[in-house]
């Protein structure tokens, strides 16, 4: 049974201070105009009504990381044997974030899939993300770029929390999610919240009858594969992509990444670092070969990954959480939600023409 | 805007002769627009211009070489095609380029921060000084002033500079009002305060490149020193000096070829003020060799050329 | 490695080979005793030294960088310096807007037969970088987002 | 890479300020280094023998030398490695004499500084890479610039070396500033009678072809392969039918002309051949002053000529030539001593240079060898020579020394005393240079002999007076005013670069100092060299010089070309630069900056590319610099190698 | 406690040999002798080679499973990394993670003819299996090699070339481009010389493995010759960084190349969308 708790929105910052003397805590605050997750400060205002700049996927899964750590040292007796000492450097402690929202918290579960799977475990990614907490918070807005209703989620989904904190009118009620969320959920400064629950599923069911325009996606798949080899519509809908990484690098679902090392004198690291696979030199071999070489290639690569390939190995979860982070954020405007659709409304005769 | 109608009249009647023709139409809500590329003639029915139509569309450009291509432009965006031309990295028989009088653009950054957040746009009516915005069932109002780009008052160019067809009556330029407060009073700042704003600000860039690729000068694209291993100027680590060095090596590209179009900066999705850089840059070119890109097709970047005796520039003195 | 605490601060130089490393190496047949800052890096023309080698080793951490050529019209490859001086030049102007003092930046010519000048601005240059002090740090990867989350949970 | 550190002790010049031994310890520290070790003398046989034998026993495949400066043993040092089988390229120096040792005593500082240059030094190794020369075929014909006695020189060497040589002559004949001189000093031997032979040599040499009235339009190329457009001026005389008979001359009507051979003492007809012993000895219309160019009217040198060889109608031609190697000879121009207001800046007719009196001395010149006053033709009696006018002097701009004007003063006082036993001459000087072979003795006699009064000082005003000048001075030696009453005032004016020099320089690719004299590639060591391969120089145009270095310069020249020829290909430098094609995008900013047009563009696929011409490429590095990509890398200073010296430094 | 999938073993190069201008071969072992003696892969898997500080490269292990006194890797010289593992000696360390995905269908292949069709390094892979074969030749059938190289000193494993056409159990065709002095094999593209030899499809698995414009050519060979897309296998290339499935670059549509490859049959090739 879920453990289910009150905090009024004063006591907010205090206990999130009582939850940091233990591990770190990142909440959403302004730095400049974009508003981050952050370390916790009791001086710095946290913003909770509106959607973060950023996912906190780097709670989890750091813009770039040391994989290995490795040193060289010679054999002093004959300085042409040189030995490499290669270590791994395993995060340590434990993190909270505060204010996450479903579909941030709901996007490590896309990760979970891949990073923590039956036949691989990436320790690195294992060891945050078994110590990173989230206390999330249902959507009340739901602003024009949100559509995780359309990818089998909700503005209330826990899924991927380890705590649901619904904001009411004089606070939050908070609902254990995890076991390890209830873990959290004991600080003095709560009160049972058991009385309010229903008031809060009432707020959950006005959110979710607000959003409207749910979208069957069932298709898309299928629809996206049979897309593939027609050009011209990835270039129609890539025209305006600049390439950049803005979408991947903001998507909370979004996992590739690169390995490449640097040294400095006798020490290095190997360093794996977010990639992105809108960017030419992805799939660059050292050939000069690339198999996916305009836009339109990668385009279709990402839109596919998320909406077909993905959804095909992993029983049919779509590897998208909706924040519309994507949207918002493209230099260039570029709407996923209209790729999709396009996609599955395409009828071939159309190519013939 | 006013002159909507005629502008997709001629782009009509030159579609015929092009592959593509790049313009604007409404983006995902009403606050926003996207570029639009025009292939078909029910495609030039979705065209909008108007304060939103903030994107540089030459950007596009290089891109396309080989094609035929038309390209509506703001004044701004005139200069960049003008900077493209100049470095031969597109074809003007290849480009039709189509101008109209701009009155401004809006900082999408000024509105949120006015509004808080404009996460839920309902509406947006834009007359002549004012912009009325509802959000989330509220309706604010704002002065345009307020919400223009800085770019825009200080617009020299408000028509497009080079264009084959041009709609609607030149305006004259608007006087300079603002200009680059910016920089003069970041330029009032202690040296230690400026550097700690940067190492500050380039600590959230996420090394998307957003800003490097919405540039319409940033032509290396796919061969950009960022990624590349040799030359090896960067690491993919995510640390400032890196990130920092990054807007450098753009800023000292850009130098005498940059056209203050903003795209950088309005690109960024964490809102890190890089014009500022450019903006710097372009005064020291200014002041140092009275040039000004993105004006004569003709001319030569400064950096890409020399004196034998240089007026402004003193021999050292030591 | 290390400058030598409290003696020495980090001070680099790109020479042209033709004039102005021979100037410096005029200095030193001369005897002419110059401060131990400075490390000089071997570029065939004040041309090859592109201005971002100098914002990298500004953002590198050295205290200063000192860029030496022929004198104008002097250029062993006749034009590079004349490029180099408009590049530098934008440089020097460049750098205050990132909060580094344009002071630890300058450029000059030097020719081969000049070492007694070559010593006077080396001389005088390490005396400026002196007298402005360490350059300040960027903080290293580690301090931006682990640093901040190590100082929040301190 | 497994890389040798020799840390140098240069007996004790290095030794006596670092510590060698500690820098080789570190150096083994450092990544890649395998062995390291401090030597005595690296540069000595039995210390290039330790670095050959090094290499061999710990399988080296990189060594760096720190020792002196690049500049003094790079080239020995990449042989010894070249000899023990590695490519010249897989070598570093750290200058740890020059930039450490000798300019600071501090042992701790310097020990550690040259520590810090090894390290640099062998972080740029690491991405060193074996660079190899291209073999490319030359053209063994030379073009010679300037048919001066220096040039003459030249040609006459290379020509007897077996050389196809092409002179080209900027006016209508051959002997430069030589043929107008009566005699030379010290020897006081008539000029023309040493030269003419000489020139007539030239022109009947079967390997030289001469160009005389033609200049030099546009040089492309490079070493061994230049392709050079010569303009040929028009004459309006068909050279190839002229006889240089010279009835032209007695018959032409325009007698006005300016006499550019007699230094203007005297004017000339507009068709005329400047001398008698001219080479090619063919006649020239001046078209200033000819009256049928002019007006159309006239014509009688058309119908007089006996061989029907003049052409109103002629235009300048062009021709190409292929040649591998060129030398400049264009020798000097006289200063313009009219800036000097003092000395009535050209007011007076009695004034004249050095050169003039020379062509009033020369039997052969317009006075037929009599010293005439040019105001009323009458024998001076006192005779003035004034020295250092435009040598010496700040003021004007000329600063050095022109170093001939000394003996050639002499020589005119003595000459004037032959000419004129009763005349008394006087010489305002400021020292006296005199320090070739017999050149004090010389001066010597002038004095002692021929009784020329030297007075040690400056001339400060010339007055008139009557019809005579004042000259007033100072006699610094014995702390008075003088003044001197002259009938012809001498000026010995210096030398100034010639007045094409800077758009030749241009055109060739070479550098000129401030005064517009050509450099030469090294000050001691290559003296007729270029920084620009392929090209030397000979004579005047590289600095003031008389007639024995002139004529030394150009046989040193032609030996530099003949030694150039002795290889049937030559071999290019690979410090070239490299454009990587899969990062080129065609922007052409490298080929707009380049000063030596050394890359193009190229089409690759159907994209345009930059591509360098390898042999023309002199390895400034500009287009690296300026290529946005990095796709133009400059070898051996690659970006990658610069900032492994940047890194090493810094990377705190 | 779990592996960490991204930490190479530490392995020593034992020896290395010179093939051609640009390729070298690296025989090598891990330095922990334990994990030497442990390690066991299938023919056509692959390894993440790492030079530190470089980073790393993927390649067949070319050496096959029977005969583990070393791994072998033969790297051609394209970028960084291959370029940095050319200039590594015998006694160099180097990083290796392996064995990463999928391998040659060996036990389906029992019992059956056996065609390798190789040209240039695409050797590598099909010699390890011929190898493993080889050692296991009673479970095989006929055995046929054709490869081909662009001239005779643009072949890898020349020292091991005439062992193979001496044996009595394998079929070896050689061929270069064009006539070369002295050679005295084949003369002719690699697609041609297989119609000239015109293996018999019957009972057969083709394997083939090359340069793309070789490998197209040869699959229209063999389907001339009458192999049905389930006969034919060949391995497919592409750039990789993590080797397990995870980094995300070098997928076609839902296959990981990295996992689920490098080998596959042509049928599954056609399965696959087209994105090579």
């Amino acid at each position: 049974m879920a453990k289910v708790q009150f905090i009024k929105s004063a006591d907010v910052k205090p206990w999130l201070a009582e939850l940091a003397k233990e591990h770190r805590v990142f909440a959403p605050s302004y730095d400049g105009e974009a508003l981050l997750f952050r370390p916790f400060d009791l001086e710095q205002e946290i913003i909770l009504d509106r959607a973060a700049t950023m996912p906190p996927k780097k709670t989890v899964f750091p813009q770039s990381e040391k994989l290995v750590d490795f040193t060289y040292s010679k054999d002093p007796e004959n300085l042409s044997r040189v030995k490499i000492d290669a270590r791994e450097t395993l995060p340590e402690g434990s993190t909270v974030v505060f204010g996450s929202r479903p579909c941030d918290a709901r996007g490590f579960t896309m990760f979970d899939r891949v990073y923590l799977s039956d036949k691989n475990t990436d320790i690195y990614y294992q060891a945050r993300r078994k110590n990173t907490l989230f206390i999330t918070l249902a959507c009340r807005t739901i602003e024009n770029t949100c559509f995780c209703n359309w990818v089998d989620s909700d503005p209330c989904d826990p899924t991927g929390s380890d705590v649901l904190a619904i904001p009411m009118n004089d606070g939050y009620l908070l609902e254990s999610v995890s076991e390890q969320g209830e873990k959290l959920l004991n600080s003095k400064l709560l009160a049972d919240g058991s009385s309010r629950k229903v008031e809060a599923d009432k707020i959950c069911q006005e959110i979710a009858g607000s959003i409207n325009n749910t979208k069957d996606l069932s298709q898309a798949p299928a629809k996206l594969l049979a897309v593939f080899d027609n050009m011209q519509f990835w270039e129609e809908v890539s025209a305006k992509c600049l390439s950049c990484g803005a979408c991947t690098y903001l998507c909370p679902s979004c996992y590739c990444f690169n390995i490449t090392d640097e040294t400095n004198g006798m020490k290095g690291k190997r360093l794996r670092s977010w990639d992105n696979c809108m960017s030419a030199q992805f799939t660059m071999e050292a050939s000069g070969h690339n198999p996916r070489p305009t836009k339109a290639h990668r385009l279709k690569n990402r839109v596919g990954h998320k909406f077909s390939y993905y959804p095909t190995i992993h029983g049919g979860v779509i590897s998208c959480c909706g924040c519309g982070r994507c949207i918002k954020s493209c230099p260039a405007g570029i709407d996923i939600r209209e790729i999709v659709l396009k996609a599955i409304d395409f009828e071939p005769a159309a190519v013939e023409e | 805007m006013k002159y909507q109608q005629e502008l997709k009249d001629s782009i009509r009647k030159a579609l015929p002769g092009l592959d593509v023709v790049i313009a604007w139409s409404a983006g995902y809500d009403p606050l926003h627009a996207t570029p639009h590329f025009i292939r078909r003639e029910e495609d030039i029915d979705r065209l909008e211009i108007g304060p939103f139509s903030v994107h540089n569309l030459a950007t596009y450009l290089p891109g396309l070489r080989g094609k035929k291509v038309g390209i509506v432009v703001k004044g701004c965006d005139s200069r960049s095609v003008i900077e493209l031309l100049q470095e031969n990295l597109i074809n003007r028989e290849e480009v039709t380029i189509f101008g109209f009088p701009c009155t401004g653009v809006v900082d999408q950054t000024k509105i949120r921060k006015a509004l808080g957040h404009t996460g839920k746009v309902d509406f947006c009516q834009i007359a002549s000084q004012t912009v009325v915005i509802g959000l989330g069932g509220e309706e604010h109002k704002l002065r345009l002033s307020k919400v223009l780009a800085d770019k825009c008052f200080s617009c020299q160019y408000p028509n497009a500079l080079i264009s084959d067809h041009f709609v609607g009556e030149k305006i004259s330029p608007s006087v300079q009002t603002e200009g680059d407060d910016d920089l003069e009073a970041f330029e009032k700042m202690p040296m230690d305060e400026r550097f700690a704003f940067w190492q500050k600000e380039m600590d959230r860039c996420i090394r998307c490149y957003a800003c490097r690729n919405a540039c319409p000068m940033c032509v290396c694209r796919d061969h950009c020193l960022a990624e590349s291993r040799d030359p090896h100027w960067l690491s993919q680590e995510d640390s400032v000096r890196d990130k920092w060095m990054f807007q450098l090596i753009h800023a000292y590209h850009l130098a005498g070829r940059c056209t203050e179009c903003g795209e950088c900066q309005r690109a960024c999705p964490m809102d890190i003020p890089l014009l500022l850089l450019k903006k710097k840059m372009n005064k020291e070119i200014k002041e140092l060799f009275q040039y000004e890109a993105g004006v004569d097709p003709e001319a030569t970047p400064p950096l890409l050329s020399f004196k034998m005796e240089e007026e402004n520039i003193n021999e050292r003195e030591w | 490695m290390p400058v030598l605490k409290g003696k020495e601060l980090r001070i680099v130089g790109f020479l042209c080979n033709w004039c102005s490393y021979g100037g410096a190496d005029t200095a030193g047949v001369g005897r002419f005793n110059q401060p131990t800052d400075l490390r000089i890096i071997r570029v065939p023309c004040s041309g090859r030294i592109d201005p971002l080698f100098i914002m990298k080793t500004l953002l590198n951490g050295a205290d200063g960088v000192l860029v030496s050529g022929c004198h104008p019209r002097d250029c062993h490859y006749a034009e590079g310096n004349f490029y180099a001086r408009r590049r530098l030049e934008v440089l020097h102007r460049f750098l205050p807007i990132l909060g580094i003092e344009p002071g630890r930046f300058e450029y000059t010519w030097v020719s081969a037969s000049e070492g007694q000048r070559w010593q006077q601005v080396v001389t005088r240059f390490t005396e400026q970088i002196h007298k402005l002090g360490p350059a300040p740090k960027i903080a290293g990867p580690a301090a931006s987002e682990t640093l901040r989350q190590m100082e929040a949970a301190l | 890479m497994k890389i040798g550190v020799f840390v140098c002790h240069c007996g004790s010049n290095i030794e006596g300020t670092v510590d060698t031994a500690a820098v080789a310890a570190a150096a083994r520290e450092f990544p890649g280094v395998a062995f390291a070790t401090d030597t005595m003398y690296t540069c000595s046989e039995p210390g290039q023998e330790e670095i050959v034998n090094a290499i061999k026993e710990h399988q080296l495949d990189g060594v760096v030398v720190a020792s002196c400066t690049p500049r003094m043993h790079e080239q020995t040092f990449r042989r010894t490695v070249e000899r023990a089988g590695l490519n010249r390229y897989l070598f570093e120096m750290a200058n740890i004499r020059e930039h450490v040792s000798w300019i600071g005593k501090d042992r701790e500082a310097n020990t550690n500084k040259a520590t810090e240059l090894v390290r640099m030094a062998a972080s740029k190794l690491l991405h060193n890479r074996p660079l190899l020369s291209k073999q490319f075929d030359i053209n063994k014909r030379v073009l010679i610039i300037g048919g001066g006695v220096a040039g003459i020189q030249a040609a006459l060497d290379c020509a007897e070396g077996g050389l196809e040589v092409i002179l080209v002559e900027k006016t209508t004949t051959i002997g430069g500033k030589m043929a107008k001189l009566d005699k030379t000093f010290p020897t006081v031997d008539c000029s023309c009678c040493i030269l003419g032979p000489r020139m007539v040599d030239v022109a009947q040499h079967p390997n030289i072809t001469l160009y005389a009235y033609s200049e030099i339009e546009e040089v492309s190329g490079y070493v061994g392969n230049f392709e050079v457009k010569v303009k040929k001026k028009a004459t309006y005389v068909d050279w190839d039918k002229c006889t240089g008979c010279g009835i032209c001359m007695t018959k032409c009507p325009s007698k006005k002309a300016t006499d550019f051979f007699n230094e203007g003492i005297g004017k000339t007809t507009a068709i005329n051949i400047p001398f008698p012993q001219a080479i090619p000895k063919k006649a020239k219309i001046d078209a200033n002053f000819c009256m049928k160019l002019q007006k159309g009217k006239c014509g009688i040198c058309a119908k007089v000529c006996p061989s029907g060889c003049i052409d109103f109608t002629q235009q300048d031609e062009f021709v190409t030539e292929k040649v591998g190697a060129i030398v400049a000879a264009t020798g000097f121009d006289l200063f313009d001593w009219t800036v000097y207001g003092e000395y009535g800046g050209g007011r007076y007719p009695d004034v004249i240079t050095s050169l003039q009196y020379e062509r009033m001395l020369s039997a052969s010149g317009p006075t037929g060898g009599h010293i005439k006053r040019p105001s009323d033709g009458k024998e001076p009696k006192n005779v003035v020579f004034i020295q250092c006018v435009g040598s010496r002097d700040k003021s004007v701009g000329r600063p050095y020394c022109t170093g001939f004007c000394c003996m050639y003063t002499a020589k005119q006082a003595i000459l004037t005393k032959d000419h004129l036993p009763e005349a008394q001459t006087y010489v305002f000087y400021m020292d006296i240079r005199a320090t070739g072979k017999n050149y004090d003795e010389f001066t010597r006699r002038a004095m002692e002999e021929y009784n020329a009064k030297y007075i040690r000082g400056r001339v400060s005003m010339i007055y008139p007076k009557g019809d005579s000048l004042l000259v007033r001075g100072a006699d610094t030696l014995m702390g008075t005013q003088v003044e001197v009453d002259a009938d012809l005032v001498v000026l010995a004016v210096g030398a100034d670069s010639s007045a094409g020099a800077a758009g030749l320089a241009e055109k060739l690719r070479i550098s000129y100092d401030s005064y517009g004299f050509y450099m030469e590639g090294h000050p001691k060591l290559k003296p007729v060299e270029t920084n620009t391969a392929g090209v030397y120089l000979a004579g005047c145009c590289q600095g003031p010089k008389d007639i024995p270095s002139s004529v030394a310069q150009g046989s040193a020249a032609a030996s530099k070309v003949l030694g150039l020829f002795s290889k049937d290909k030559l071999a290019s430098d690979p410090q070239v630069s490299v454009v990587d094609i899969k990062r080129c995008i065609g922007c052409g900013k490298c080929i707009k900056t380049c000063p030596f047009g050394a890359i193009k563009e190229i089409d690759f696929r159907g994209m345009k590319k930059a591509e360098v011409i390898e042999t023309v490429c002199q390895g400034c590095g500009i287009c690296t610099s300026t290529c946005p990509q990095g796709a133009a890398q400059l070898q051996h200073f690659t970006d990658n190698q610069i900032l492994s010296e940047v890194n090493a430094l810094c990377q705190f | 406690m779990t592996k960490n999938i991204y930490l190479p073993e530490m392995a020593t190069i034992q020896e290395v040999i010179r093939e051609t201008h640009n390729i070298m071969t690296f025989r090598v072992t891990l330095n922990n002798p334990e994990a030497m003696k442990n390690f066991s892969f299938k023919p056509g898997q692959v390894g993440q080679v790492s030079s530190f500080g470089t980073g790393e490269a993927t390649f067949v292990i070319n050496s096959p499973p029977t005969r583990m006194d070393y791994l072998q890797f033969s790297v051609m010289r394209t970028g960084e990394v291959t370029s940095k593992l050319h200039s590594l000696k015998a006694g160099d360390q180097i990083g290796v993670r392996a064995p990463l995905g999928n391998s040659f269908p060996y036990e389906d292949m029992k019992g059956k003819d056996i065609v390798f069709v190789g040209g240039g390094i695409g050797m590598a892979p099909l010699r390890t299996l011929l190898l493993f074969m080889l050692d296991n030749r009673a479970d095989y059938g006929k055995i046929t090699l054709l490869y081909g190289a662009r001239s005779p000193v643009d072949m890898a494993y020349s020292y091991e070339l005439q062992d193979w056409l001496d044996r009595d159990d394998l079929d070896t065709y050689l061929t270069i481009d064009a006539p070369y002095e002295g050679w005295q094999h084949k003369v002719g593209l690699i697609p041609n010389v297989l119609l000239d030899i015109a293996p018999s499809p019957g009972n057969s698995v083709a394997i083939t493995c090359g340069p793309p414009i070789m490998i197209k050519f040869t699959l229209q060979a063999l389907e001339k010759l009458g192999f049905k897309d389930e006969q034919i296998v060949t391995t497919l290339e592409k750039r990789m960084k993590c080797g397990v499935g995870i980094c995300g670059r070098c997928n076609i549509g839902t296959s990981y190349v990295c996992m689920d490859g490098p080998v596959f049959t042509r049928a599954q090739l056609r399965q696959l969308p087209n994105e090579l």
